[in-house]
C-alpha cells in the first residue's frame, strides 16, 4: 500500500524529468533560457562536491528554525490574544492585517538599517515574514472553535492559561497546524528570499549568483534543492502532525 | 433554604426575519437538594433556560440568584452537562472525565481512582483508551455525564441526557441517579422530553409553556423511593403532566 | 600568519565581485593589502551587488569602507548623519557604454523615440547619465509625458531581455557592455567617457565612515597606500589580473567570464586612484536635476576626507591630487 | 458601539504615531536610519500631490486583481482536487508543497525569461506566490469536513459537481476565506515583491526608488499605504465575508 | 419481495489498545413495505448497520442486497436519518429540506410546495428562513426527518429519528409516521431506544445482541393500527422485547 504510493510518486516525478528533457531536446527555446535536467543536475552535482551547497543549506536552515521558532512563539501568543480580548484584536489585530501585507523584501533595506548585514538582519526578516501567518492562523483556528468547548470547559473550572492550554490551543489545533505550515512556508520563503536579497550565504545567495551571472540552470538547480527541502520538512514534521491531529478528530 | 431562584428570567434571539421571544419571564424557586425536571415542547427553551442557569448566556431580562446571589458568569458550583455532549476529540474517553478534576489541580492517582469508580457506573471502561469519534451516540452522551458527575457540584444541570440511551441502560441510571441525589443530596436540575422519567426523578416536575415561555406549572411528586420507570401508580402522575403539556404543543 | 595575532583592530572592506572593482580584487587575491596592514589588522571582505545596499550597509556600521560608483557614494555622504561618509579616494574611470540591440535601428539619439532602454537601478551612474542624456538631447521618458521608454532593471535581467530581443539598446558598465557586444552581437553605439569632459569620469570610489577613520588612521592610511601599489600591479599586469580576476569568480561565484570578455572589459576602464572630482560633481549637478538628491538642494562640500588639522591624513590625501 | 470602536482604533494609531514622533526626537537613532512621522507624512504629501502615487497604487491594484483573481480560481480547483483524489494528492500535492516553498522573489529571473519586462510577469510572480497558499487552505479545508455532511449529501444524490458546489465548497468555505485572506497577503506581497524587482511601475518601483536613492523616509511611506491598502481590503472584503460565514456557521 | 436483505455483515473498528468486532455476523431479510424496527444495547452497532445498509460504511465481511442487486455505495433510493442530524450549516432551514430535490433538478416551485407539506407536518413552518444554529436539538431533528421524507425513496433508514423529542411531539408524529407508511408502503428500518416507539411503529422488531452483536431475535407485531403510544394493549409486547433485552444489556 505505502510502497505503491511511493511507487506512484517516483513514476510521477521520472515522467516530469523525462518530458522536460525531451522540451529541452527539442530546442524550442535556446537553452540558456531553458536548460536540460542534464546540465541542472550537472551543476548540482559540482556544487555538492565542493562543499558549497552543503554549507548554503546548513546556514540557511539554521536561521530559518531561529526565526521559525520566534514567528511561531509570538504568533501564538499574538493570535490567542487576538481572538480573546476584543479590543487587542480591534488594534493590534488591524495592525497585524497591514503588517502581513508587507512583503519581505520590503523588509530588507529597514532591516540592514537596524541590524546591519548580519544574521540577525535576516532572521528579522524571516520572522516579520511569518509571524503574522501564524498570528492569523492561530486567530482564526480559535474563533472557530466550537462554543460548547470553551463553555463546557470553563463551566468545568478551566481559566486563564489553563483555558488556553487545555481547550483553547488544541481546539484550535487543526487550524493551527495550517497556520504553522503556512508559517514555516513564509519562513522559508523569507529566508531564502533575505538571503538573495542581503546576498550573504546560504541558499538565496547561491540563487542570485546564479542570477548574476545569467547561469539559468544553476538558478533552477538552486531552486529545486530549495522545493526539496520544503517538501522533505513538510512531509517529515508536519504531515505527520496533521496526520495525527486528523485521526484524532475522526477526520482522517 | 432557597439554592436557585429564576426571577422574571426573559430572552430574545434574534433570527434573519424576526426578534424571537424565547423566554417570557421565567420564575422558578428551587430549595436545596430538590431535584427539578423541566418538561416542555420542543424548542420552547428549556436548553436556553438551563444556559442562563449556568452562566453560559445572559438574559435579557431577569436574573438568577444562587444562594442568593446574582449569577453573573459560570462556576464548577453549577456543572451543566450539555445536550450534545460537547465532548474533547482531542482527548481519550478517561481524560475527558477527568477534565475538571485536572483543571481542580488534583493529582493523577487520585483522578484515575475518581474517574474509574463513574467509568465503571456508566459502564465505559472498557473504552477509557478511545477516543470519542469512537464510540455511539449513547456512549458519548454517558461519557457526558460521568464527566459532570466526576464534578461533584453543588447544582448539576442536566439537558436531556438519557434521551440517547438505550431503554435498559437508562432504566439503569434512573436508579442510580436516585441513588446518587439521595446520598448527596445534590440540587438537580433535569430537562427531559420523557414524562415518565420526570416522575421518576423529579421531587418536582416543572412545566414550561409554548413559547414565550413561562413555567406554567410547578408540580410536587409525592411518591416514595426507589421509583422504577415501570411502576405502574406513577402512570396516573404521568398522565397528569401530560394534560398540563397538550395544550402547549398544540399551540406551537 | 594572522593565527598569532590578537587583532585589536580590524577593517570591514565591502566591494562587488565586479571587474570595476579591480583594486580590491586583486589587492585581496595577491594579498598586498594583508602584508601592508594585516599584521595587527584584521581585513574582512563583504560581497555586494547593489549600491544602495552598501550604503545601507555603512548606515548601520556593519561595513567600515567600501568600493562604490558615484551615485551611491553621493547619496551616502547627503543622507549620512553629520555627513560622515565620504571619498577616500578613486578606484576606477570609465567603463560603460550605450549597446544597441542588433535588431535595433538606433544610430544616435535621433532613433530614441518609441524605443525600450534599459539602465541599471535608478540613481545609479549608468541612469543618471541616460536620462541626462535623452534630456541633452530634447527627449524625455515616457513617465514624464516624453516617448522613451527607460526601464530600470539590474544587468543580469538587461542581458535576459537582450537574448530575448525585448528591449532597443541598454546603457550598462563593464563587463556587461562587452558581454552584450561578443557574446550577443550588440553593437558599442558610444562610449560614455565620449559624452565626458575631460572624456573620463570617476566610476568606482572608496569611501568610508568618517568616525572609523578618525579612529583608525593608521589604518586608512595603510590601505591607500596599498590601494595605490595594487593599481600599479594592475595597469603592468593585464594578463595577470584577467587570470586572478577569473581565479576569483570562479571561486567565490563558481563560474568565470570568457578571456575575450575580461580582456575587452579591462581596456575599456581605467584603474586609477583620481576620483575625478569635477566629474562627481557634474554628475550631482545632473542627479538633482532628475529629483535624486531630494527637494531641499544639496551641498557637496566636505565630500572628500580631509582634515587639516591632522598632519598625517593631509599628507595621505594629497598624494593624488 | 461600532463608533466606540472606530474611536478606540483611531486613539491606537494617534498614540502609536505619537510615540514614534517621540522616538525620533529622542534622537536615540539618527534620523537617516529613522525618520520622524512628519517626515514621512511630508513625503506622503509630496508623491501624492504629483500624481505618481495614485498612479502607482492603481497599476499594483489592477495586477493584483489579475493575479489573485487566477490564484484564486486555479487555487480552488486544484486544492479541491488534492483533497479527493488520492492520486492526485500523492502527485501533484507533493509538488505544490516544494512549489509552495519558493518564495516569490526566486520567480523573477525566470519570469522576465518566460515573459519579459511585460505586466505579464509580474502577474505571473503575484499569481505563484498566491496560488499554492489557496491550494493548501482549500485542501485542508476541504479534508476537514465533518465527514456526515458529504455522506448525507451523496446519499440524498449528490454528486460530481453538484457535491463540489453545493457541499465540498460551502462546508469547507470558513478554511477556505482563511485561504483567501492569505492568498491575497501571498498576493499582495507578490505584486509590490515583483515591482520591486523588475522596478516596473507600480508601488513596488517607488519603493525600489526610495530605496535606490537610500531615502528611508519614502521607503517606510510607501511601506504605509501598502500596509493601508492592506488593511482596506481586508476590511471591506475579506471581513465582511468572513462575518458572514462565522455567524452563518453560528460561530459568529 | 425481498427488498433488503442482510448476509452475515460483520465488521472491526480500531481501538488504539485493541480491535473492536462491533458487529458479528449480522443476517436480517427485510419484505417490500415492512416497518422493522431495531432495538438492542447502547454502543451494539444499530448505527453501524443503518450505515452499511446506507452504503455508508463497508462491512469487512457479508453483503446487503437490495433488489437482489449487492449494495457498493450510496444512493437516495436508500434515504438515512442521521442520528446527529448532519443539517448544513450554510443553509437556512428551508434549502436544507429542498436539498435533496435541488440534486435531483426539481424546479424552485416544485421545491417549495413539496418543502413546504413537509414543514408544516414538523411544525416548523415559522423557522424556514432560520439557520440550524438557531433552532434547539429537537428541532434540528424535525428538519432532519423533513430532508428524508422530502426525498421520497424506497427505503428509509432512521437513526433515533425521536430521540430529542418532547413526548407530545413525537406522539404526533408516531400517528404521522404510519400514515406515511400505509400511504406510501415505504420499506422502513427504524433504530430506536424506546420499546413502546417500536412496539408502535414496526411490523417486526429485530432485538440486536451485545457485540460482536447478531439479530438475536425478529419478532413480529400483530396488532391492528393505527396504534397510539398509550395503548396499553401493546404493553405485553413490550415487556416481551424487554425481556429479550435485558441479559443484553447486562452482558455489556
Ligand atoms: N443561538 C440562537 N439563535 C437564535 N435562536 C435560538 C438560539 N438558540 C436557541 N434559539 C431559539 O430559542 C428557542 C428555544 O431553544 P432551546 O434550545 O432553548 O429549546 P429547548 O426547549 O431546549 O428545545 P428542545 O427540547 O428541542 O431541545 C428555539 O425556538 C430556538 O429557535
Ligand atoms: N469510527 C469508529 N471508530 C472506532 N469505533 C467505532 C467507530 N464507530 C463506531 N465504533 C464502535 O462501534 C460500536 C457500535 O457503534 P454504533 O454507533 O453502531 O452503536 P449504536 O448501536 O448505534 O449505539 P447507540 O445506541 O449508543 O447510538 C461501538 O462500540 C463504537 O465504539
Ligand atoms: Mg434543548
Ligand atoms: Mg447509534
Amino acid at each position: 500500500m505505502k510502497k505503491n504510493i511511493f511507487l506512484k510518486k517516483i513514476a510521477f516525478y521520472i515522467i516530469i524529468v523525462v518530458v522536460w528533457q525531451l522540451f529541452s531536446i527539442s530546442n524550442i527555446w535556446p537553452n540558456n533560457i531553458f536548460p536540460s535536467p542534464y546540465e541542472v543536475g550537472e551543476d548540482l552535482v559540482f556544487s555538492a562536491a565542493d562543499g558549497s551547497l552543503f554549507f548554503g543549506i546548513g546556514t540557511s536552515i539554521l536561521r530559518l528554525l531561529v526565526g521559525l521558532v520566534i514567528a511561531i512563539g509570538g504568533g501564538v501568543v499574538l493570535g490567542i490574544f487576538m481572538a480573546r480580548v476584543e479590543i487587542v484584536n480591534q488594534t493590534i489585530g488591524s495592525l497585524v492585517l497591514g503588517l502581513q501585507s508587507i512583503p519581505s523584501v520590503a523588509w530588507v533595506p529597514l532591516a540592514i538599517l537596524w541590524f546591519g548585514l548580519t544574521d540577525a538582519g535576516i532572521i528579522f526578516v524571516t520572522a516579520i515574514g511569518a509571524i503574522f501567518a501564524v498570528t492569523i492562523n492561530t486567530y482564526t483556528g480559535v474563533k472557530n472553535i466550537n462554543p460548547h468547548f470553551v463553555e463546557a470547559a470553563r463551566n468545568m473550572g478551566a481559566k486563564g492559561t489553563q483555558l488556553v492550554t487545555s481547550v483553547l490551543i488544541p481546539a484550535a489545533f487543526p487550524y493551527m497546524i495550517s497556520g504553522f505550515k503556512q508559517g514555516w512556508a513564509f519562513a522559508w520563503r523569507g529566508v531564502i528570499g533575505a538571503e538573495l536579497l542581503f546576498s550573504f550565504l546560504g541558499l538565496g545567495f547561491l540563487l542570485n549568483v546564479g542570477r548574476q551571472l545569467n547561469d539559468v540552470s544553476q538558478v533552477i538547480a538552486i531552486m529545486l534543492i530549495i522545493m526539496i527541502i520544503g517538501v522533505v520538512i513538510d512531509g517529515v514534521i508536519f504531515k505527520r502532525l496533521e496526520d495525527k491531529v486528523m485521526s484524532r478528530w475522526g477526520l482522517r | 433554604m432557597t439554592k436557585l431562584e429564576a426571577k422574571d428570567i426573559v430572552k430574545y434571539f434574534k433570527h434573519d426575519s424576526h426578534k424571537l421571544k424565547a423566554l417570557g419571564g421565567v420564575n422558578l424557586k428551587v430549595e436545596d437538594g430538590e431535584f427539578v425536571c423541566l418538561v416542555g415542547p420542543s424548542g420552547c427553551g428549556k436548553s436556553t433556560f438551563l444556559r442562563i442557569v449556568a452562566g453560559l448566556e445572559i438574559p435579557d431580562e431577569g436574573q438568577i440568584l444562587f444562594d442568593g446571589k446574582p449569577v453573573t458568569t459560570t462556576g464548577p458550583e453549577r456543572i451543566m452537562v450539555f445536550q450534545e455532549g460537547a465532548l474533547f476529540p482531542w482527548l481519550k474517553v478517561q481524560d475527558n472525565v477527568e477534565f475538571g478534576l485536572k483543571m481542580a489541580g488534583i493529582p493523577k492517582e487520585e483522578r484515575a481512582q475518581i474517574s474509574k469508580r463513574y467509568l465503571d457506573m456508566m459502564q465505559l471502561t472498557k473504552f477509557a483508551d478511545s477516543y470519542t469519534y469512537q464510540l455511539s451516540t449513547g456512549m458519548k452522551q454517558r461519557v457526558a455525564i460521568a464527566r459532570a458527575l466526576v464534578m461533584d457540584p453543588d447544582v448539576l444541570l442536566m439537558d436531556e441526557p438519557f434521551a440517547a440511551l438505550d431503554a435498559q441502560t437508562r432504566d439503569l441510571l434512573l436508579v442510580e441517579m436516585q441513588l446518587i441525589w439521595e446520598k448527596t443530596k445534590k440540587t438537580i436540575l433535569f430537562v427531559t422530553h420523557n414524562v415518565a422519567e420526570a416522575a421518576v426523578l423529579g421531587t418536582h416536575v416543572a412545566v414550561f409553556s409554548n413559547r414565550p415561555s413561562k413555567i406554567k406549572k410547578l408540580m410536587p411528586v409525592n411518591y416514595k423511593r426507589p421509583r422504577l420507570a415501570e411502576d405502574e401508580s406513577l402512570l396516573p402522575f404521568q398522565q397528569e403532566i401530560l394534560s398540563e403539556l397538550r395544550p402547549e404543543v398544540k399551540k406551537s | 600568519g594572522s593565527g598569532e595575532t590578537t587583532h585589536e583592530n580590524k577593517i570591514r572592506v565591502a566591494y562587488f565581485p565586479n571587474i570595476g572593482h579591480a583594486i580590491p580584487i586583486i589587492g585581496m587575491e595577491k594579498g598586498i593589502f594583508e602584508n601592508h596592514i594585516g599584521a595587527d589588522t584584521k581585513i574582512e571582505t563583504k560581497l555586494f551587488d547593489s549600491g544602495p545596499q552598501v550604503i545601507e550597509s555603512l548606515f548601520a556600521g556593519s561595513v567600515d569602507i567600501a568600493y562604490v560608483g558615484p551615485g551611491p557614494a553621493i547619496n551616502g555622504f547627503l543622507k549620512s548623519e553629520n555627513h560622515n561618509v565620504k571619498i577616500l579616494s578613486g578606484a576606477a574611470s570609465g567603463g560603460a557604454s550605450f549597446i544597441v540591440h542588433p535588431n535595433s535601428k538606433i544610430n544616435s539619439a535621433a532613433d530614441f523615440t518609441g524605443k525600450r532602454i534599459a539602465a541599471p537601478q535608478i540613481g545609479n551612474s549608468q541612469d543618471v547619465s541616460l536620462r541626462n542624456y535623452l534630456s541633452e538631447n530634447g527627449l524625455k521618458p515616457v513617465e514624464k509625458g516624453g516617448s522613451v521608454i527607460v526601464l530600470n532593471i539590474p544587468n543580469p535581467d538587461i542581458y535576459t531581455l537582450f537574448t530575448k530581443s525585448e528591449i532597443d539598446a541598454a546603457w550598462v558598465p563593464e563587463p556587461w557592455a562587452s558581454i552584450l557586444v561578443l557574446e550577443l552581437g550588440g553593437k558599442r553605439l558610444f562610449f560614455e567617457e565620449e559624452l565626458w569632459p575631460e572624456k573620463k569620469f570617476a566610476s568606482v570610489l572608496l569611501i568610508g565612515r568618517e568616525e572609523y577613520v578618525q579612529e583608525n588612521l593608521q589604518v586608512i592610511k595603510g590601505w591607500l597606500e596599498s590601494n595605490q601599489q595594487t593599481i600599479d600591479w594592475i595597469n603592468e599586469n593585464p594578463e595577470e589580473t584577467r587570470i586572478i580576476f577569473n581565479q576569483f569568480m570562479k571561486k567565490t561565484m563558481g563560474q568565470s567570464l570568457s578571456d575575450s570578455v575580461i580582456d575587452e572589459s579591462l581596456s575599456n576602464l581605467e584603474i586609477t586612484s583620481d576620483p575625478i572630482p569635477n566629474s562627481i560633481s557634474t554628475f550631482a549637478q545632473r542627479a538633482d536635476s532628475l529629483g535624486y538628491l531630494g527637494r531641499h538642494g544639496y551641498n557637496l562640500d566636505g565630500i572628500y576626507l580631509d582634515i587639516n588639522s591632522n598632519s598625517q591624513t593631509e599628507e595621505v590625501f594629497t598624494t593624488h591630487d
